[in-house]
């Protein structure tokens, strides 16, 4: 099943077109990449799918089982709530607030109180609270953070940021979670560990995970499907061996074996 | 060691051993007269000034954003609690709860605006929006009774009439300690952790599914209806609600507190209500040169300037982070909480 | 003895304002009471005692003013509140002083409530309805005018004026003077008087009563003169006094509308009347200038003093509100005070000064004799 | 040219660099290595005066620049471009370059130099009067290094330029800082990318929670067993 | 002659909107350079005028001959070294706060510079003098020469400063300070002096305006009181991050009191007038000339 589906998109800023006519699928449970060069918008795309920019044509389809959700009907606070969740290319986490507290406010959606709920606690209020609470840990746990919970998420160096962000996402309870860059930042071998991890997390947590990055030998390692844009323009869909084979994508975005 | 274990885990205990204590004290002095009556008049103040910056805390120090105008919603409070006492003798309670609730519509109102601007602009047109409201106090008169000011006793539960202020400042505790732990619930849950998110990443808050629309809201509403319970009580401690103390002056007082006293915190919340309200008196009675003009604005305002050169984080929240905190650390073999300066 | 006497010393205590953006009132003012108090303890003190003066500063704020009172009656024990300043403060802590019975002499306000606080209060400067009300008199009888304006600051002070000239119309029967577009408030920190003017000059009236302290009222005279405007203008006694034509700078800034300008007085401002303060001030405080609130400042010493002069049997304080209830005194620099039972309108007489000239020095000459409504 | 003597530096209790000997040649390009949170930037920023070292002593042709404000240090011709893309959001893209130049404002030819750079950077080019924070991350990275090449440094000092460009653009920003430095501008290069900074590199440093662990010729470090198993990553 | 009344009320307008103006553009330019909201520019004015009118007053007692001249020049004198100190003592050390921390800083600015003013100048107003003083009639209006001295005045501050921030390299160093002081650091630009040297600017412009805004108001320490709020209403209106702004909206404040108070209620003209802005704003949330802070994630 396509869990996720681009239909004729575009997005302009002024005059410049940043997304056009872009139309791609996701199957669901895959690994799926989005490459570009530098501009060719991709963080667009994913700024457009959830809400943060308005594209100015095309739809978004979010497929369930027994659903089709245009996205572009909602506003970007209400996508959580259809399992769909995202990290962001500069990392943007609650910086004063506690690494736990980063990943229950993951939760936020899935803890049904309101305020008077919480400040007289009337009943329900703890198994509620404690329950998210769990599950922070486990995520914590599985990334191996948890010895840092009651830390602030600001004084974390980068890779733990990045990490952290990738557990908040998890808590949200997603279905198709869309990555910008994860690997910037990260030496080779950490960029080996991640692929590892972000293969896990697709089979444990039973996720579709739409990735944007730049470090080839991740893409190449474990997308099962990508698409190449350029312009805003789809170039080419494959997979990685299709990819890389491509004329096109290399002159465009690999560029050639030449030496320094 | 025992108690300091109570106290890391318990996160209550800190807050009901210390109004126990300082309501015991109050006991004593009812019996023996311990303060002068200037001091128990100084203590009502520091109490409700302190329900006023835990308000002006959920806002600015949680969820990020500035209002310039809270000084209206507490006069707001105060002429409410006036005009219903008067004109419609209701008892205490009703009275005070629905001197929060109206200014907490009002609140609502202001929050839309805050939808639509930002930081500075937000903070100088909540500022207009104060003034305004000032100057409407002075015109309706028929509400807040004009330059003459209104005026009120002091409330009465089941037939037992506050008229001595310990007995009034015994009282005011009780409430702060309702509005502590009310408070304390509200920024340890999904709430709180939403306000907070808000302020350190709108993007990110909003891909976690918070509605900025709804948050602003609440926070705004919470704070006015704070502020207003704040000017509720301020009306029956001083019985006398005057239009002129409602401006600009005290909204930049409550943004004060808040900032002196420590950010995102309910311990730096009654500390700045403290600062602000304890230091321009103490330094009116400093003996030598008490005597100088002006020297209390003077000294208050270098008192001022040096808790943000020493301490940028607040008073409360330095004493925690440097003192309090590696204490524990010490005393009961925790992992230090690393952070950074 | 009531408390706050001893053998040596009565002390009395009193709360204003002395700090802040207020202090242009409470400093002079002070400055007066103290010169009176000093005046009288160097010369041997009253009843055999000196007077000590606790002076508390409120910042105009009536919560701290009402703190303050508290702390003098309880804490201090004095025996009498004399000169409270400021017309919230009083307010806020009434209440106080009406349930102790403290003695409460002299009020720096004009507020009407204070007519009606109770036995234990003693006003005496005139409170701004009543001279509002002699304010249409002098308009009606003396000024012969058919036509007012009236620019009032719009706080505490105007209103009650622009209420007493209404209400002196009324029992005057003169309503039809005062067409109510010609009664234009202003800001008590406006700046641009523009549309204030305007409004008056389209009125075409024949005399102008400006209900404003002096900050405003200077510009409101400079403003005359610019749009010409040349009808008399009759102003409050608040601004009685050289150091308001001062601020004019009427010779640069007003040399035709200061011609115009009439200014209502309750005391005595004459040579003769202004020696004693005036010495006093010499040797007490050289540096500092005479204004309408230093006089009013030593008149709550005089009347406060007047009262003890008068007493009789033990100094306490249902002897002292007798004392004033009995009290006619006509020694000082108001005309005349006096107090029975039941009655605390303040004094009541008060005369109209014009501004004249001399070898380029201004100030204020009586024009017409005291008068009550 | 540029000399670390024993340095060690904190952030609060935090020791992030402990007793730091380095040297940099006229005309060299020297790598820093090392994991995340190895001290690398922390290095960096010792030498710009960013950090003040609690120990050591930094020298820049013989002038000792310890504990100077980082725009004197700039004015000695050193420049560093920070990690993470720091570039100044509401200005335009011009403006941003515009304030690179500001160490050499007073001579004349500065504008010339933006030829220079827009012939590195197309893009910048066309994008020229976007603000900064509108750029795409790529797009806002190159404009980091083309505001530091504005300076016309003496050293140049890049913290992982590469970060978050294309395949495409980091073989050309490896290009160009090769052409850079073969005009005589002298190279301290930190990268994540080792592989391709020890292929640039004269010489390189591999650091290790704030200690130096390694040092040499970049070829002799490329080969070194020890050394592509720790920091090479698999595909070496 | 109504449109005589009109047009005599807008003139008012203009010559007070642009005092505002006057007082707003050392606002903003310290907001710029600092992010930092100076409170205390009002009283710091306040400061500058009182000494101003010190030197004007002596100058003429000793026989001066262009006594107003001399208190120009010694204005300017002064607040170069008052805004020097400012940032010295209290500005610099504090440079490391947060942003709020920084706004409390000229919070407690407000109460120092006042209170001493208080102290060394005591309470009493004094008469300043217009620039040019008099005034011309026209028909039944008085037109002040004062007025467009005063505008006039604005007018070159706000097209220097804007020119100085737009094309300088200076001004583009302070915008980068604002945005981001390391880095600007990094690029070679002495912030620390860049944050001095707005200091000082702004608080020579700030006893330009308080000597333009005495006559208006006498000099006392309570003349910026009412104007400050309004400098920085204006700013927020015509967008704190143009110099064309706060002046439009210094003018639009002026004109819009005088006609309210005219046409339709002096009681409620604050309330009207505000009420008015800020629906205004509602609409414009960067105020009529702000720039807009385009975000990107
Ligand atoms: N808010 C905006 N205003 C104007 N232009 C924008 C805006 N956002 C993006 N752009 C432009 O749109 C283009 C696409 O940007 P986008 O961020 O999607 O690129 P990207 O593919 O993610 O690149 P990178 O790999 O460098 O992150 C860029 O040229 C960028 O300058
Ligand atoms: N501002 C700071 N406050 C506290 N600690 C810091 C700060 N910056 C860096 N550190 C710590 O100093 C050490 C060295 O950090 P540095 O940034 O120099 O590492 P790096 O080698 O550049 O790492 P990366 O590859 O992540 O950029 C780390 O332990 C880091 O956590
Ligand atoms: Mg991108
Ligand atoms: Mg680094």
């Amino acid at each position: 099943m396509k869990i996720l589906e681009i239909k004729n998109m575009t997005k302009r800023f002024g005059g410049l077109v940043a997304v056009d006519d872009l139309s791609f699928q996701v199957e669901k449970g895959s690994i799926f990449g989005l490459i570009g060069p530098n501009g060719a918008g991709k963080t667009t795309v994913f700024n457009s799918i959830t809400r943060f920019y308005d594209p100015e044509e095309g739809e978004v389809i979010l497929r369930t089982q027994d659903d089709e959700i245009n996205l572009l009907n909602y506003k970007s606070h209400q996508i959580a709530n259809f399992g769909l969740a995202r990290t962001f290319q500069n990392v943007e986490l609650f910086g004063n607030m506690s690494v736990l507290d980063n990943m229950l406010v993951g939760a936020h959606t899935n803890i049904k109180t309101n305020f008077l709920i919480e400040g007289f606690r009337l009943p329900g209020f703890r198994n509620k609270e404690n329950e998210a609470k769990e599950k922070a840990m486990d995520i914590l746990g599985f990334l191996g953070l948890k010895k840092l919970a009651n830390q602030f998420a600001k004084s974390q160096p980068y890779g733990v940021q990045k990490l952290l962000e990738l557990g908040r996402v998890l808590m949200t309870e997603p279905r198709i979670i869309l990555l910008d860059e994860p690997a910037a930042g990260m030496n080779d071998s950490e960029t080996d560990k991640l692929s590892e991890l972000l293969m896990k997390i697709r089979d444990e947590y039973n996720l579709t995970i739409f990735l944007v990055e730049h470090d080839m030998g991740l893409v190449m390692d474990i997308c099962d499907e990508i698409v190449a844009i350029n312009f805003g323009k789809s170039i080419m869909q494959g997979t990685p061996q299709e990819i890389q084979a491509s004329p096109e994508v290399q002159e465009a975005y690999l560029g050639g074996d030449d030496e320094l | 060691m025992a108690i300091m274990k109570l106290f890391n885990n318990n996160p209550y205990f800190k807050y009901i051993l210390g109004t126990i204590i300082f309501m015991i004290i109050v006991f004593i002095d009812l019996q023996i007269g311990l303060f002068a009556s200037r001091t128990v008049n100084l203590l009502i103040r520091v109490v409700y000034f302190s329900i006023v910056a835990i308000g002006f805390n959920i806002l600015l120090g949680y969820a990020g954003q500035i209002s310039l105008g809270h000084a209206a919603f507490m006069g707001f409070g105060a002429y409410l609690t006036a005009f219903i006492s008067n004109n419609f003798g209701l008892g205490f309670l009703p009275t005070i709860i629905l001197s929060g609730l109206i200014p907490m519509i009002f609140g609502i109102v202001l929050g839309l605006v805050a939808l639509r601007l930002e930081r500075l602009y937000l903070a100088i047109a909540t500022l207009g929006i104060g003034v305004t409201i000032e100057f409407v106090f002075r015109e309706w008169v028929w509400f807040t009774n004009g330059f003459s000011g209104a005026r009120l006793s002091r409330p009465e539960i089941f037939g037992f009439a506050f008229n001595n202020s310990r007995h009034f400042l015994l009282l005011a505790t009780f409430i702060l300690f309702l509005v502590v732990l009310f408070t304390y619930n509200l920024i340890r849950s999904k709430t709180g952790r939403a306000l907070s998110a808000m302020r350190d990443s709108n993007h990110a808050a909003q891909a976690m599914g918070i509605s900025l629309l709804k948050y602003k809201l609440i926070a705004f509403a919470l704070s006015a209806f704070y502020v207003g319970l704040a000017g509720s009580l301020y009306a029956y401690a001083e019985r006398y609600v005057h239009p002129s103390t409602w401006g600009a002056e005290l909204s930049l007082d409550m943004l004060a507190m808040v900032v002196i006293g420590g950010l995102a915190s309910i311990g730096g919340s009654i500390t700045g209500a403290g600062f602000l309200v304890l230091v321009p008196r103490l330094v009116q009675d400093l003996p030598v040169i008490g005597g100088i003009t002006n020297i209390n604005f003077i000294l208050t305002g270098l008192a001022m300037i040096l808790v943000i050169r020493f301490m940028p984080i607040g008073i409360y929240n330095w004493f925690d982070y440097k003192v309090i905190q590696p204490f524990y650390y010490k005393m009961l073999n925790f992992d230090d909480p690393g952070g950074d300066d | 003895s009531s408390q706050g006497v001893d053998d040596n010393t009565i002390t009395i205590g009193s709360v204003g304002v002395t700090s802040g953006p207020a202090a242009f009132i409470g400093q002079p003012y002070y400055e007066g009471m103290r010169a009176y108090f000093s005046t009288v303890n160097d010369e041997g003190g009253v009843l055999g005692r000196e007077i000590e003066l606790i002076q508390r500063d409120d910042e105009f704020d009536p919560a701290q003013a009402r703190d303050h009172v508290e702390e003098l009656i309880y804490d201090e024990e004095v025996f009498a509140i004399v000169g409270q300043l400021g017309t919230p403060g009083v307010i806020s802590s009434a209440q106080l002083v009406r349930d102790a019975g403290i003695p409460s002499v002299y009020f720096g306000s004009g507020a009407t409530e204070l007519t009606e606080l109770g036995e234990n209060f003693f006003p005496v400067q005139p409170n701004y309805v009543y001279e509002g009300k002699l304010m249409a008199k002098y308009a009606v009888e003396h000024f012969e005018a058919e036509n007012i304006a009236v620019l009032y600051q719009n706080d505490d002070v105007g209103r009650d004026g622009i209420q007493g000239i209404r209400e002196g119309l009324a029992e005057m029967g003169m309503e039809e003077h005062l067409n109510e577009d010609a009664v234009i408030s202003h800001n008590p920190n406006e700046s641009d008087f523009t549309a204030q003017m305007q409004r008056v000059l389209v009125q075409d009236p024949d005399m102008v009563i400006v209900f404003s302290l002096s900050q405003a009222a200077s510009l409101i005279v400079r403003a005359a003169e610019d749009f010409g405007l040349e009808v008399p203008m009759l102003t409050t006694y608040s601004n009685a006094d050289a150091s308001f034509l001062a601020t004019i700078e009427p010779s640069e800034t007003a040399p035709n509308a200061i011609h115009n300008l009439h200014v209502m007085g309750w005391l005595d401002v004459d040579e003769e009347g202004l020696a004693p303060l005036n010495n006093a001030m010499e040797e007490y405080y050289p540096d500092s200038v005479i204004n309408a609130y230093t006089m009013a400042g030593w008149v709550a010493g005089e009347t406060f003093v007047a009262g003890l002069r008068n007493l009789e049997g033990d100094i306490t304080w249902d002897n002292y509100i007798e004392s004033m209830n009995n009290l006619e005194f006509t020694d000082g620099l108001a005309a005349e005070i006096s107090f029975e039972p039941g009655v605390r309108q303040g004094v009541t007489h008060m005369a109209v000064s014009k501004v004249v000239e001399e070898d380029g020095e201004y100030f204020f000459e009586q024009l017409t004799d005291f008068m009550e409504f | 040219m540029l000399k670390l003597d024993n340095i060690s530096a904190y952030y609060g209790n935090i020791n992030a660099l402990s007793n730091i000997n380095l040297e940099v040649e006229k005309g060299e390009i020297v790598s820093l290595l090392g994991a995340n949170g190895a001290g690398k930037s922390s290095t960096l920023k010792v030498i710009s005066g960013l950090l003040e070292p609690r120990d050591g002593d930094v020298y820049f042709k013989d002038d000792k620049i310890t504990g100077m404000e980082p725009e004197k240090i700039v004015d000695h011709g050193i420049i560093h471009i920070p990690e993470g893309r720091q570039i100044f959001p509401t200005l335009t893209v011009a403006e941003n370059l515009k304030i690179g130049a500001y160490r050499i404002r007073k001579s004349t030819n500065w504008q010339n130099k933006l030829d220079d750079i827009f012939e590195y950077f197309p893009v910048l080019s066309d994008r020229k009067e976007q603000q900064g924070g509108t750029l795409s991350g790529g797009e806002q990275q190159m404009l980091a290094i083309a505001r530091g090449l504005m300076a016309e440094p003496e050293l140049l000092m890049l913290d992982e330029p590469s970060l978050g460009l294309a395949p495409l653009i980091v073989k050309d920003i490896f290009k160009i800082i090769k052409k850079i430095n073969s005009e005589g501008v002298t190279i301290l290069l930190v990268e994540q990318n080792a592989n391709m900074a020890l292929k640039i590199a004269n010489r390189a440093y591999i650091l290790e929670t704030g200690e130096i662990v390694h040092s040499g010729n970049a070829e002799d470090l490329a080969s070194d067993e020890k050394v592509k198993e720790a920091y090479l990553g698999s595909k070496h | 002659m109504h449109w005589q009344i009109f047009l005599q009320n807008v003139f008012g307008g203009i010559e007070t909107g642009s005092l505002y103006a006057l007082a707003a553009l050392g606002v903003v330019l310290i907001y710029r350079v600092s992010d930092v909201t100076n409170f205390a520019q009002g009283e710091m004015a306040m400061f500058s005028t009182f000494v101003t009118y010190t030197i004007w007053v002596y100058s003429a007692n000793a026989g001066f001959p262009y006594p107003y001249v001399a208190a120009f020049i010694g204005a300017l004198i002064f607040s170069a070294i008052f805004g020097f100190l400012v940032e010295r003592v209290f500005i610099r050390p504090t440079s490391d706060s947060s942003l709020l921390g920084k706004m409390i800083v000229t919070l407690g600015l407000i109460l120092i510079v006042n209170g001493s003013a208080g102290a060394i100048f005591g309470t009493d107003s004094y008469y300043m003098r217009r620039a040019i003083s008099g005034h011309i009639r026209v028909g039944n209006m008085i037109i002040r020469p004062h007025s467009f001295f005063v505008i006039g005045l604005a007018i070159v501050i706000m097209l220097v400063l804007f020119y100085m921030i737009k094309f300088t390299m200076f001004g583009v160093a302070i915008r980068a300070t604002a945005q981001n002081d390391k880095v600007a650091k990094l690029m070679g630009v002495p912030t620390k002096k860049v944050t001095a040297f707005t200091w000082i600017m702004a608080t020579m412009m700030g006893a330009i305006a308080g000597l333009m805004i005495a006559p208006a108001t006498n000099v006392y320490t309570g003349m910026m009181a009412d104007v400050h709020l309004k400098s920085f209403i204006a700013a927020v209106l015509g967008g704190f991050t143009s110099f064309v702004g706060p002046v439009v909206g210094g003018l639009m404040i002026g004109i819009l009191d005088n006609l309210v108070g005219y046409y339709i209620s002096t009681n409620w003209q604050t309330v009207i007038v505000y009420g008015f802005l800020i629906i205004i704003l509602i609409f414009k949330p960067y105020g009529l000339f702000g720039e807009i802070p385009k975000k990107k994630v």
